[in-house]
């Protein structure tokens, strides 16, 4: 159960990432910088005050939308192309710089807010008192997730998002704007990650060293789950919450190395991934 | 060639005796650092595998020399052969495991096996003392030294760089680049890529050590941060930045990226800023590293045999 | 190849040069502060450094220190020992200061520490906590605040006078964590044979996610749970616990710098009412002339409140001067002398007297516990009921001499 | 007794049957060709023989010998060679660099981490001979990055041939060559079963080619054998006609 609330917010944490890798290739190491500029987002248009959460909530999704697609746009492209060092030296940069400015525009100092409207008071499940928020927070990761997939699978636009994961070409050749459409799965992918940001404000505060700690937990839930895949990211998060979860209570003493254990075993058995598609077969 | 080979090492040779403590303090940490950054390379240039794992090694080392010489009471020097076996034995189970996966999921595993080594230093207080490290660990003499240690670093720097050289022209080495450049293409010539990158990750990983050795001599303490991820990914970042495909590259990166953040940090508290601007801007205009900012033309790699 | 090898290091000496040539004139005393100034402890950096400087310009302005001005050079420590090493070097033998102050986290103390010997350079520790540090009997190392003993003797102190038995602990898995809750338990189980532990929990610092934690707390039904999470750790904890309905239910017991304004503040209105919280300076407790003094002044220059590490600082910071004062010299012996001379440096600091033990140089203080309560005057709950632990209730014995 | 022989291979690609209950002989000193469309299953039986592919069912047998799940780096050294559709050398080695470096590779002497690769006389000699016999002798101080397609090809077996092969694998030795490029090329395989008395196991789709060429030769279609025999035997089956050569004509 409190796996689960963990895993939502791992699930909005990671599941940019993850879009970003499938459709991309892109390692995205600033992608824990991008949550944590959600949470900052949110916090300055609340001025702090929870009142306003679900008022601004919308505005610094659509904020860090239009990041993704700046980010894309400036720097992501031309490095598209590039040997894989590239890329994560790129979006290496991109974590320092944005770790410092973030610092002179928002202070050292810890953000956090109280709980949105509707989410003051725990629910009891079973007797046992369980934050509602959770729940809620649970139902909009579910909710994402669907959205997500419903895109991809239900729209013609999220079609192409898949088709160009196997095959730039051929899209390029039926004359779909691909430019346009990396941008567009970047800015998503990025806006999902401020999403996960600032809805997790509630709940954890937001400072600088956040970004590293989240990218890090990203990084783990993805090639758990498996790179480029939803579903994938979803049972990652799952996963790693529950062990979390369990980890915490039985062998409190080596929860840390557990993940990195989990992470370990997953590569070496299925690299691709638990859910993830196996490379494909070369000829 | 060897003039100016010999007239380079002439100048590193006098160097500590125009420069200040603090000019000194800084060419050490630059020599440590290059030493890793020839080391890391070793694999990076002629496998094309980017380890996030090398701090395991580097740490591994380290860690041995500092537990070695506070726990038994060695002396420093004398831990130099051990501390490089551990180098070598946990380059081996990483390299064992990993060098099987490409790309990016190589890159993941060797994370998560350096991660799992820093847990072990973090937790087990009785052992390494946890996050409180191992300090006080004066090495006494030559190594104890500034000048000394500057020697030693640059020795070693020598060394490692020699090895690499005559690696680089052996059949293993052009193994290693063929298995690099078309894996299917060299197991069709009847060669085990495995083995040959298992090689090359222990080699690079045991010269390491070596630079986990000088670093602890330096800093005279052992940390949890030697083992972590951010270790890795300073010395990728002095490779790449100083251009992985030449032969010095990662040498002068290390030295640029030393020298910068010593400059930078006596200005501003923003080196992190400052770091991410200039990484933005090789990767986008001089992706070849520093080094092809002085170069005239951007140079092939031509194997020295055939030239 | 060979040609750029030769080239580049050919720059080297240049390059090194010019990090050497801000080296200025004589006159000022330099003071080299190494705080956290990035990553997740950036907030305590700061209200250091702006302590440190009122300290400073108020020294200045009354004529400064031997008749020279005090000059500081800031430096980020990241929190990570290498790099504090680095810097420390760079601070002494590049910018040569006199004293090195500040440090926030213990591993970056510790391994600091022993560039004092080697380069002569007095040390006056203002936040790290771990009792290691004055364990080594250092000469040139100096603590001006709480160790992590004290403050857990302290607490323990404290917990003994309260009606509860059955005990649990949330604390970071970092060597702070472990060393506070053991130094803590045991001493109350003397005080208290029958206090029972029911579970210990050790998140990892940097967690963002303490709901296992939280219900696993609440499954072992504990009457308090003593903690020294701190930070945005304890924020972030607070804020899941509070959606638990965690406070209905236990006592926190928050040890000893939980009444931090870097971690109320973040916890706005929403923080737990009622709950027992510490501190090492609390700015509205003393009622004298230099804490008013010191509270007014720091909020017009800075326009925040002082918090403990504000306070710490500024007051290690004129503790050192009074050291200096009395030494009439700046080297390391003079002011180890000056420190321990006439059974300890004794100084009237806003929270109150600090005394420093001659054999280990620990600053000895009292230390303050209060109930958490809603403030009409803040925006962040205050503290009422105040108990002040007096030193004496801290004081453990060294085995320096 | 043949010196390969494959005994009812299956192999299937995430429930695409590539290859179904294939089995050929190919005796030794011959000249066997493989043939299908694009998709029959050529490249797939090529790299099951090598060990790139583990087969679902079936056996592969050299010199008597079962290498049905040996890797690809072993079966090299009973004497196969391989050379490959799209030609890729090592590109950031010489001519003489990557011919070397097969010689070393087939007598385990590339594990040496200190000499020089060209300090081994003898490999160095071998592998002049063996490009001078492809006829790249001017190109030999070349880096591979920078040659044609056609001289790649050439390279390749040349490397292929460093391995002292028994049997020699081409796949597609043809194809990407210009109309030149071919006739010389179809002259050189020749050369290289009559002079070297190498057996010869090749795909091509170039029908016209095979039936020169070839002392025997299998279609496949679709992952089945559709026919086996002599080129005669291959021109006048009438499924093949039907399929394959009529097309063509």
């Amino acid at each position: 159960m409190t796996g689960l609330a963990s895993a939502a917010s791992l699930f909005l944490l990671a599941v940019g990432l993850s879009l970003i890798f499938g459709a991309l290739g892109i390692v995205n190491f600033a992608h824990g910088s991008f949550f944590a500029l959600g949470a900052y987002f949110l916090f300055a248009l609340t001025r702090g005050d929870a009142a306003g959460f679900w008022h601004y909530l919308p505005v610094a999704v659509a904020a860090s939308l239009v990041v993704g697609a700046v980010v894309e746009r400036v720097f992501m492209r031309r490095v598209l192309n590039r040997a894989e060092h590239y890329q994560i030296l790129l979006t290496y940069a991109l974590l320092l710089i944005i770790e410092d400015v973030s610092k002179i525009c928002f202070g050292a100092d810890y953000k956090s807010i109280g709980m949105p409207k509707g989410f003051e008071m725990p629910v009891f499940v079973l007797g046992i008192p369980f934050p509602s928020y959770y729940l809620g927070l649970v139902g909009l990761a579910a909710a994402a997730a669907l959205l997500l997939w419903l895109f991809l699978h239900r729209t013609r636009y999220g079609t192409l998002v898949r088709a160009v994961a196997q095959d730039r070409e051929m899209l390029e050749a039926l004359g779909v704007n691909v430019p346009l459409l990396f941008t567009v799965i970047f800015a998503l992918g990025i806006g999902l990650a401020g999403f996960g940001g600032a809805v997790s404000l509630p709940l954890q505060s937001i400072s600088t060293g956040v970004a590293v700690d989240a990218v890090i937990s990203a990084f783990i839930v993805v090639v758990v789950g498996g790179l480029g895949s939803i579903w994938g990211t979803l049972l990652g998060a799952i996963l790693i919450g529950e062990i979390q979860a369990f980890g915490a209570l039985v062998l409190p003493e080596f929860s840390i190395a557990f993940t990195y254990v989990l992470m370990a075993a997953v590569l070496l058995f299925r690299p691709w991934g638990l859910l993830g598609r196996p490379p494909a077969v070369r000829t | 060639m060897r003039t100016k080979l010999a007239v380079a090492a002439v100048v590193l040779a006098v160097f500590p005796w125009f420069l200040h403590d603090y000019g000194l303090q800084v060419a050490i940490q630059a020599l440590v650092l290059g030493v890793f950054a020839m080391s890391f390379n070793l694999l990076f240039r002629n496998t094309g595998l980017l380890s996030f794992g090398h701090a395991a090694c580097f740490g591994a080392a380290g860690y041995t020399t500092a537990l070695l010489v506070s726990k038994l009471r060695w002396s420093f020097a004398a831990t130099l052969p051990l501390a490089l076996v551990a180098a070598a034995l946990v380059a081996l189970v990483i390299g064992f495991f990993s060098v099987r996966l490409t790309k990016i999921y190589f890159t993941m595993l060797t994370l998560a096996f350096s991660q799992m080594l820093w847990a072990v230093a973090h937790k087990w207080y009785g052992f390494t003392g946890g996050d409180n490290g191992i300090t006080g660990l004066l090495p006494p003499g030559l190594l104890g030294n500034p000048k000394g240690l500057y020697y030693a670093s640059l020795v070693a720097l020598v060394l490692v760089s020699g090895i690499i050289y005559i690696v680089r022209r052996s059949p293993a080495g052009y193994t290693l680049r063929a298995v690099r450049d078309n894996p299917a293409r060299a197991e069709a010539i009847g060669i085990s890529a495995f083995e040959y990158m298992v090689a090359a990750f222990v080699l690079s990983g045991t010269l390491s050590g070596l630079a986990g050795f000088l670093h602890v001599a330096w800093q005279h303490s052992a940390f949890p941060d030697l083992l972590y991820w951010t270790t890795s990914a300073e010395v990728i970042i002095a490779v790449i930045l100083g251009g992985s495909a030449e032969f010095f590259g990662p040498a002068i990166g290390a030295v640029v990226l030393v020298v910068l953040e010593a400059v930078v940090r006596s200005h501003t508290q923003y080196w992190p800023l400052a770091l991410g601007m200039v990484l933005l801007a090789m990767v986008l205009f001089f992706p070849s590293g520093v080094i092809s900012l002085f170069q005239r033309r951007q140079r092939e790699e031509v194997p020295r045999a055939a030239a | 190849m060979t040609r750029t090898f030769t080239r580049y290091f050919g720059l080297m000496p240049l390059l090194v040069a010019l990090t050497g040539s801000a080296m200025a004139q004589q006159p000022p005393i330099k003071i080299g502060a190494l705080n956290v100034l990035s990553g997740s402890f950036a907030a305590y950096g700061k209200s250091g450094r702006q302590g440190a400087q009122l300290a400073i310009d108020d020294i200045n302005a009354s004529g400064g220190l031997l008749g020279r001005k005090l000059e500081l050079i800031q430096v980020d420590s990241q929190a990570k020992p290498d790099v504090a090493v680095q810097e420390a070097r760079r601070l002494i033998l590049n910018e040569k200061v006199n004293f090195l102050i500040g440090i926030d986290s213990s591993s970056v103390s510790l391994a600091v520490a022993p560039l004092t010997k080697e380069y002569k350079i007095p040390l006056v520790v203002m936040h790290a906590a771990t009792p290691a540090l004055t364990e080594q009997c250092n000469p040139y190392v100096f603590r001006t605040s709480n160790n992590a003993r004290m403050d857990a003797y302290a607490a323990a102190d404290l917990a003994a006078k309260l009606p509860y038995k059955r005990w649990a602990n949330i604390g970071p898995d970092y060597e702070f964590g472990h060393s506070s809750w053991n130094d803590f338990i045991a001493r109350l189980k003397e005080k208290k044979p029958d206090v029972e532990v029911v579970g210990e929990q050790w998140p990892k610092g940097g967690e963002s996610n303490y709901t296992p934690y939280i219900t696993a707390l609440v499954q072992q039904r504990p009457e308090a749970v003593f903690s020294v999470l701190w930070a945005g750790d304890l924020v972030t904890f607070v804020r899941q616990a509070n959606a638990f309905g965690f406070f209905k239910q236990i006592k926190l017991f928050e040890d000893p710098v939980g009444a931090a304004l870097e971690s109320i503040g973040p916890m706005g209105k929403e923080a737990p009412i009622g709950e027992l919280f510490s501190t090492r300076y609390w700015f509205l407790q003393s009622q004298s002339p230099v804490n008013k003094k010191f509270v007014e002044a720091y909020h017009k220059k800075w326009n925040e409140w002082p918090s403990y590490n504000a306070e710490e600082h500024y007051a290690g910071v004129q503790m050192l001067a009074a050291a200096v004062k009395k030494a009439k010299a700046l080297d390391a012996d003079a002011i180890k002398k000056a420190f321990e001379a006439d059974g300890g440096l004794t100084y009237e600091a806003p929270e109150g007297k600090k005394w420093m033990r001659p054999a280990d140089h620990q600053v000895f203080e009292a230390l303050v516990w209060g109930y958490t309560t809603p403030s009409n005057d803040y925006p962040f709950v205050v503290l009422k009921d105040i108990t002040m632990v007096p030193e004496k209730d801290t004081v453990y014995p060294t085995k320096c001499k | 007794m043949p010196l390969l022989e494959v005994r009812r291979v299956s192999k299937s690609f995430e429930g695409f049957q590539a290859l179904s209950d294939v089995s050929l002989a190919v005796e030794e000193g011959s000249l066997y060709a493989l043939m299908g469309p694009n998709g029959a299953g050529k490249t797939t039986l090529f790299n099951v023989i090598t060990g790139r592919y583990t087969l679902d069912a079936g056996r592969v047998l050299f010199a008597n010998q079962d290498i049905s799940h040996t890797p690809t780096h072993r079966i090299i050294h009973y004497g196969i060679g391989v050379s490959f559709q799209r030609a890729i050398p090592f590109p950031s080695m010489t001519v003489l660099e990557n011919v070397a470096l097969a010689v070393l590779a087939l007598d385990r002497k590339t594990r040496n981490f200190a000499h020089p690769l060209l300090s081994y006389a003898d490999a160095a000699e071998r592998a002049e001979e063996i490009i001078s016999w492809v006829g790249l002798d001017d190109l030999k101080r070349q880096l591979t990055a920078a040659l044609p397609q056609g001289d790649l090809k050439r390279v390749d077996i040349a490397i292929a041939l460093a391995s002292k092969p028994r049997l020699l694998l081409l796949d597609e030795p043809l194809a990407g060559l210009s109309r030149a490029e071919r006739a010389q090329m179809v002259g050189f395989i020749r050369e290289l079963l009559r002079s070297l008395g190498t057996t010869l196991l090749f795909t091509e789709h170039d029908t016209e080619a095979v039936l020169q060429l070839a002392g025997r030769i299998m279609v496949l279609h679709r992952g089945s054998v559709l026919a086996e025999g002599t080129p005669n035997e291959i021109r006048s089956h009438p499924q093949v006609q039907e399929a394959f050569l009529g097309r063509e004509a």
